[in-house]
């Protein structure tokens, strides 16, 4: 199991969301963050003093997916996420050893399979 | 150029002057006089509606914090046209001890029957109109959080019309209290308006129960703070401006300018309440809560309700300060036993019951005399016969809108029901009842909410606003 | 002590008393309470601005909330000088069917040419003044989030110096309006103020388009939720309140109290409106939605401006109450096709409407006859005649508002632009426009904000202050 | 029904109307009608309060945003009190140049020694609290995020009980100032009110040092903006609307409704400033910055204070533009070496100073006749006079206040101290002083207020209340 | 050692939390989070106009224990979060190869260890 | 790779901002956390009633960098994040397998390289 690792702009997330769920992900978590790259801060303006802000608001997504998926996700992120311009993000890959799933205390990679179901309730 | 306008009332005078007609004059700019001034005050307490919504707005939950703004426009619009209907006839429509009979519907009739009511009495219709609705307004601040929309809107039917308006009547329309001893002393209504509130809120709490969460296994108090001290304070201040008019306004009129001390009686009023307060909070836990403090100034104001028109200026602070003490007071006991967010019961209540009482201390022989209800009070005339009158006044409205308001929410319990289910209250009313948070943006995904549209579909032109686009270094 | 300060007029009065002179002070102090009257609803008039920016800014996403402020205090100005420089003179100058004459620069030469206007004068003129500024402020709620700010400086000054005075001196100068039948009836400006502000906002949007996002691919319309109900609540009790103010005053003096009557029939109007919409949305969604709720208040201010001085009072619950099922029957119509996230043209163009046309329904021969205007509606009269009067002058003021607001804009479209870019769009105006958050901390990360002075300079004494620095167990 | 409680005045009119008598009722009424105006003057000038609150609130930073309810509730209370008890009879109790000698705790001997001042009296007495209470507030907004509570405790009372109130005194009292050349012209106090209440913020800010964080190593100041700008903006509105009273009050009356003069200035002015400081901040940066924006109306409205009874219209737009530009060329000089969050020293000092100034350029001789106090400006009599007259004032004003401020802070700060500690400062106020931060949810982790209960004893019932329960797909 | 992250309902936290701290594992760190998963979204409306609101959310525990620990961490999680509900989250369990202490700079396994006081401290 | 992940108290954020950019590492992600470790809770008061506080906030930063760069890192956060005190925070260090950048889709670590002209910008 990898749990996929993605920084990408506010923008990006719904189209992501919507596909995966599509291709039979629907389970993903998701934080706001703040990320600063290959970027110059912005400058903003207070009562006539000005503030360097250096960081931007991008959101972080979480999603623990067994190995033969992982490329699957992170296709999907790489196609919506990507206007060309810098701060389009990245995404990182981390190895996960174990997961249970709490309203039923099963571990295992069988947890994370795809729910036909809820892919079609939405696809409907 | 305006001269067409705007006819100076002087060149309107056509008819030749006499003494009488110009006596006439003077009676009418008199009327006038008085109603532009009840006016005034109307306008200043119906912002109090925005001073309640505000203050329970700030003590609630976020999750719980855009349907303050649903219930207080709902329920001020029912007993609005509940008073209209039949309160107004039944606290001043004349009649014996109980209750008023005639002015229902009030104006209907006025152009069909030719029994017309003039502009003045209109004013004090709508005067009255936002007493009611202030009354209404303490009863739910006790509730929120838990209780059901559909509870306010039966219960203000019948606040509205029958239980505030029964004790208005007593106390100010002719009824009941012109007959113990020679009459209460409640000038704006500390027991009338705000221990009837807080006498609602309290047969409400007794049947709607504390917040889940309210109270640990071991049955202590835990706090459960609402989320916006700056609103809260608001909805203070707020009030605090509008009981200006909730004080002035009783005068009535402008007569030998006398709305003047009342409003300064007033306002030092406050300022104890404010004080005393502050002070007991800081004494018992070093700290100067917000909240307590907030609530002193309302307690001083409640306090000086009754007696703002009774006592001479000294008293008024210290009238004030001993309702600040009283309320911080209540405030920690009550919350052992009953789940009272805003704390009402105290402000209002206690409060109410002290300022009602204090008139039987202090009222002054020269401001008795010239209002001509009750007798002096205990620091004057050594005697206890108008605090005695006042606790008598005090205990009928207690009881009575006890009873009535425990009968209406039993009854509201029992068929429509008064509390929402577990899963309500933990996801709170925003979203449940009114079907949107409070503050959509705290609790829906803002990448939801900007997700619209797909990427592939903008142009990125980093240079123009660089505010979501990055700029190369 | 004080008498030196505060010489009691009594002792003013010199001169022998004479029933002429009495008369004149009789005069005077006539004069004095109109004005003072006139002050009241000035100030509460003002206070709407503040009504207009909360229930804009409740109503915006967070990232503009922020420039609401701005906006309203810039657009207020321009609005205030360009009455003061021309609009004043085109609305009450005087002058003949399309536009008054007199008075640019109302008071500038008062004391070089000896033209004198009087006290009572300025006062008519600064309650005016705020009228404008009401107007204006109806037109922007409908294009927030979307349009450049320099395009409210070029129609400001357009809408104040030109297009609102036309209309009012139709209305209220002696112009066209007075000509229609035996004249229009519009006592406080359903048509005159809010439907001329709705207008202007329907030729915005028209020529501004939809907030991006906010219809599908499939062309239907998706909610962008506001980010604060409380805001948007707190600016629709001060907008009723400055209602008091708005339709009282409009008056113009105390004579027979009858402001008392207005705000009476005022706030029935509101209440029923907030019924009216709580009912359908309820009936329609099963949710009580706090905006539409809200939106029901003012449409049935609205509703009711036109009609308070010329309906009996029960007349007005029912004109309310009408007017809040159109304002949720228009937001959920105008929503499929025009991008409007307040409401606006609903709750001022068709509630403005409708409440205009009520007085040609209800106007009660007893107010026809004291204000002399027009004549009977047709539940007294059975006539249609006021009701086509009243249609005419709707048709007449949306016909004129809507061509030269196009006429405006579309200019503003092609020489400074009307709308910012998608980047700026989407990342708020608050940051672009204004080059800060209206929530800088909410958008701006707390570490950099606190990341001033580096921790080594820093002595930890995790005593005193336990709440950044922990305490060891 | 209603003819039993509102007695009409005519009927009161029992004994045989004289031409005396008739005399004496209008002589009555007036006195009536100007304590009416002022007891409204008075309520709008108390909302002030709020207006500073909000302000100071919206320019603080999250963590420092609760206690602003608290600080504004004591320090109006404190500020009421020694009103009463001291500062009144110091500013207005009779006596010669430097102070007042009798009317110590106003009112209280009154029903016992028999020396009885009427209403109207009181209402000049609460007027003149609410001023005392707004110069205070102006000395606090500069000092926020950093000084002690119980240093405002201590200062108020000195402020309150005698700074403000001699310079009242002199300016008001019939002290000194009437003294220099033919009057010193300040109608509502561009000087004796908001010069003071800015000098003691100066005197506060000398000895209290900025904001941690707020000057870099290399001495350049850094933005520390506050947390939300729709209450900053909230605040500037309540305060425009409250001047309304502040300067048209102090006309102490209607007399030939020259107060509708004064508000119609007092709104030029204030728009002036907007426009003044939105076109220099926008010159010099291309943002529409909203913090300075409500900053040039108050400056605007500063302005206008001192000449607003003694200019015509025509020359109130200027004086606000100026104050406008003041205000924001003063906020960017001083941000160099002092800490004001908020601007005060700019918008009420350097913007008063400007004020009192300007009636030494624009009193108009029509209404300087009229007053009576001190001669027509430089631009009608071509003489310095007024001029040199006016910055006597002002010299003398800043000095006094300067060092008796200086003094009082001093020995605060050597006593019970002026500033928090570096941990109190960097925790916030809020959670230190105050016990709770203002927005608790903000601050405490929303799963901690949640967690009350164990999910173990709930009952899922997903198709209630999908909200917190998940609905399976 | 071993991150175990959780994502669980808020109610659950609390819970979670105290008895952590009775079993002396006082140091955890959460961070709200929105998470989608086998559930449909909510609706919400506004102003008449609806909205699908497809994430709910969730608390993220993350708590790095040494590998003998790992599963009294998510045993206790377990035990918690259950309602039985769809939705109750899931628990990961993610290698860790290092760890330092700030405050001393130490590093390794035993600046995991459970402080018997801080645990003395609470039970008291 | 790695990702360095810290937990940091709010005022040490900007410091170590600030020397990682001119050691060459933009690329960070930050997100505010509750944390509890060896500390007592504090005890906050409203109106009358008390409320304890176990979680206090920090800054959580993580940093995906490749294997050499891992101690810079870390050292850069131990160097500015200390203050001795009990709350100072931890550092971990968690393997990562794979990286992309969304903006080109490219791969591996050298995506990760620090960009001289990024630093020399700043240090300009
Ligand atoms: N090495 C990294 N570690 C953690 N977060 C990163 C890293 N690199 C990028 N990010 C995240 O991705 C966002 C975009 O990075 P950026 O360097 O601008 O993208 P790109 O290199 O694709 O143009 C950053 O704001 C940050 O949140
Ligand atoms: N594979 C995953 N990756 C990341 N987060 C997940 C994953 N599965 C579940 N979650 C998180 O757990 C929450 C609950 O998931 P859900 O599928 O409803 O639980 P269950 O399957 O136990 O009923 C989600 O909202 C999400 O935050
Ligand atoms: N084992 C851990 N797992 C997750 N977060 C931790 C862990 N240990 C510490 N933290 C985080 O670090 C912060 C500081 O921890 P603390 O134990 O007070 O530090 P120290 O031991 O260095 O004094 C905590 O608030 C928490 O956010």
């Amino acid at each position: 199991m990898k749990m996929v690792v993605a920084y990408v702009r506010h923008e990006a997330f719904e189209p992501i969301r919507t596909e995966l769920l599509e291709l039979g992900f629907p389970s993903i978590s998701i934080t706001e963050v703040k990320g600063s790259g290959r970027q110059k801060g912005i400058t903003e303006r207070y009562r006539g003093a000005e503030l360097t802000n250096y960081l931007r608001p991008k959101v972080k997504i979480e999603c623990v997916v067994s190995d033969g998926d992982v490329q699957t996700i992170v296709d999907t992120v790489l196609k919506h996420g990507r206007t060309g311009a810098v701060g389009d993000g990245k995404v990182f890959v981390l190895p996960v050893e174990q997961a249970y799933r709490v309203r039923t205390g099963e571990s295992g990679e069988e947890i994370l399979q795809a729910h036909p179901d809820a892919a079609a309730a939405t696809s409907a | 150029m305006l001269a067409s306008l705007l006819l100076p009332a002087t060149a309107l005078a056509q008819e030749e002057t006499t003494l009488d007609s110009l006596s006439q004059r003077v009676g009418a700019l008199t009327d006038e006089l008085n109603t532009t001034w009840i006016m005034v005050a109307t306008a200043l307490v119906f912002f109090m509606q925005a001073g309640f919504a505000f203050l329970e707005i700030g003590f609630s939950r976020g999750k719980n914090a855009g349907m303050g703004i649903a219930k207080i426009l709902v329920n001020f619009s029912i007993a609005s046209i509940m008073w209209w209907v039949i309160g107004f006839a039944i606290a001043f429509g004349g009649g014996g001890w109980l209750a008023g009979e005639t002015g229902f519907l009030f104006q209907f009739g006025r152009d069909l029957s030719g029994e017309s009511a003039g502009s003045a009495d209109v004013g004090f219709f709508i005067f009255q109109t936002m007493f009611v609705c202030v009354s209404l307004a303490i009863v739910w601040g006790t509730t929120i959080e838990r209780i059901k929309f559909a509870a306010y809107i039966a219960f203000a039917i019948v606040f509205a019309g029958i239980i505030y308006p029964l004790i208005a009547h007593w106390g100010w329309g002719g009824g009941l209290f012109a007959e113990i001893g020679s009459g209460v002393q409640d000038f704006a209504g500390s027991s009338i308006v705000h221990l009837t509130g807080a006498t609602g809120a309290l047969a409400a709490v007794l049947l709607l129960g504390p917040r889940r969460g309210k109270y640990g296994p071991d049955g202590r108090p835990r706090a459960i703070p609402g989320h916006n001290m700056p609103l809260f304070g608001l909805g203070v201040l707020i009030l605090w401006l509008g009981w200006f008019g909730f004080n002035g306004g009783s005068t009535l009129g402008t007569a030998g300018s006398g709305m003047a001390e009342v409003i300064a009686v007033t306002n030092l009023g406050a300022v104890g309440g404010v004080l005393g307060a502050t002070a007991l909070i800081y004494a018992l836990t070093k700290k100067l809560d917000v909240g307590m403090i907030g609530n002193g100034a309302i307690a001083g104001l409640v306090a000086i309700t009754a007696p703002c028109g009774y006592v001479e200026m000294w008293a008024a602070p210290i009238i004030g300060f001993i309702g600040g003490l009283i309320v911080v007071a209540g405030v920690l006991a009550i919350d052992k036993k009953l789940d009272d967010p805003v704390g009402a019961l105290s402000a209002h209540g206690l409060a109410g019951i002290w300022g009602t009482l204090a008139c039987g201390i202090w009222a002054s022989p020269r401001l008795v005399e010239s209002l001509g209800v009750g007798t002096d009070g205990l620091w004057y005339s050594g005697s206890f016969e108008q605090l005695g009158v006042q606790a008598a006044a005090v205990a009928l409205t207690f009881i009575t809108v006890l009873v009535l308001s425990l009968i209406a929410f039993a009854i509201i319990k029992a068929t429509i029901g008064l509390r929402v289910s577990e899963e309500v209250e933990a996801a709170g009313l925003d979203i449940t009842e009114h079907g949107m948070y409070g503050y959509p943006e705290q609790f829906i995904p803002a990448p939801e909410l900007e997700g619209y549209g797909a990427l592939s579909t903008r142009t990125p032109s980093p240079g123009v606003a660089p505010t979501t686009q990055e700029v190369t270094a």
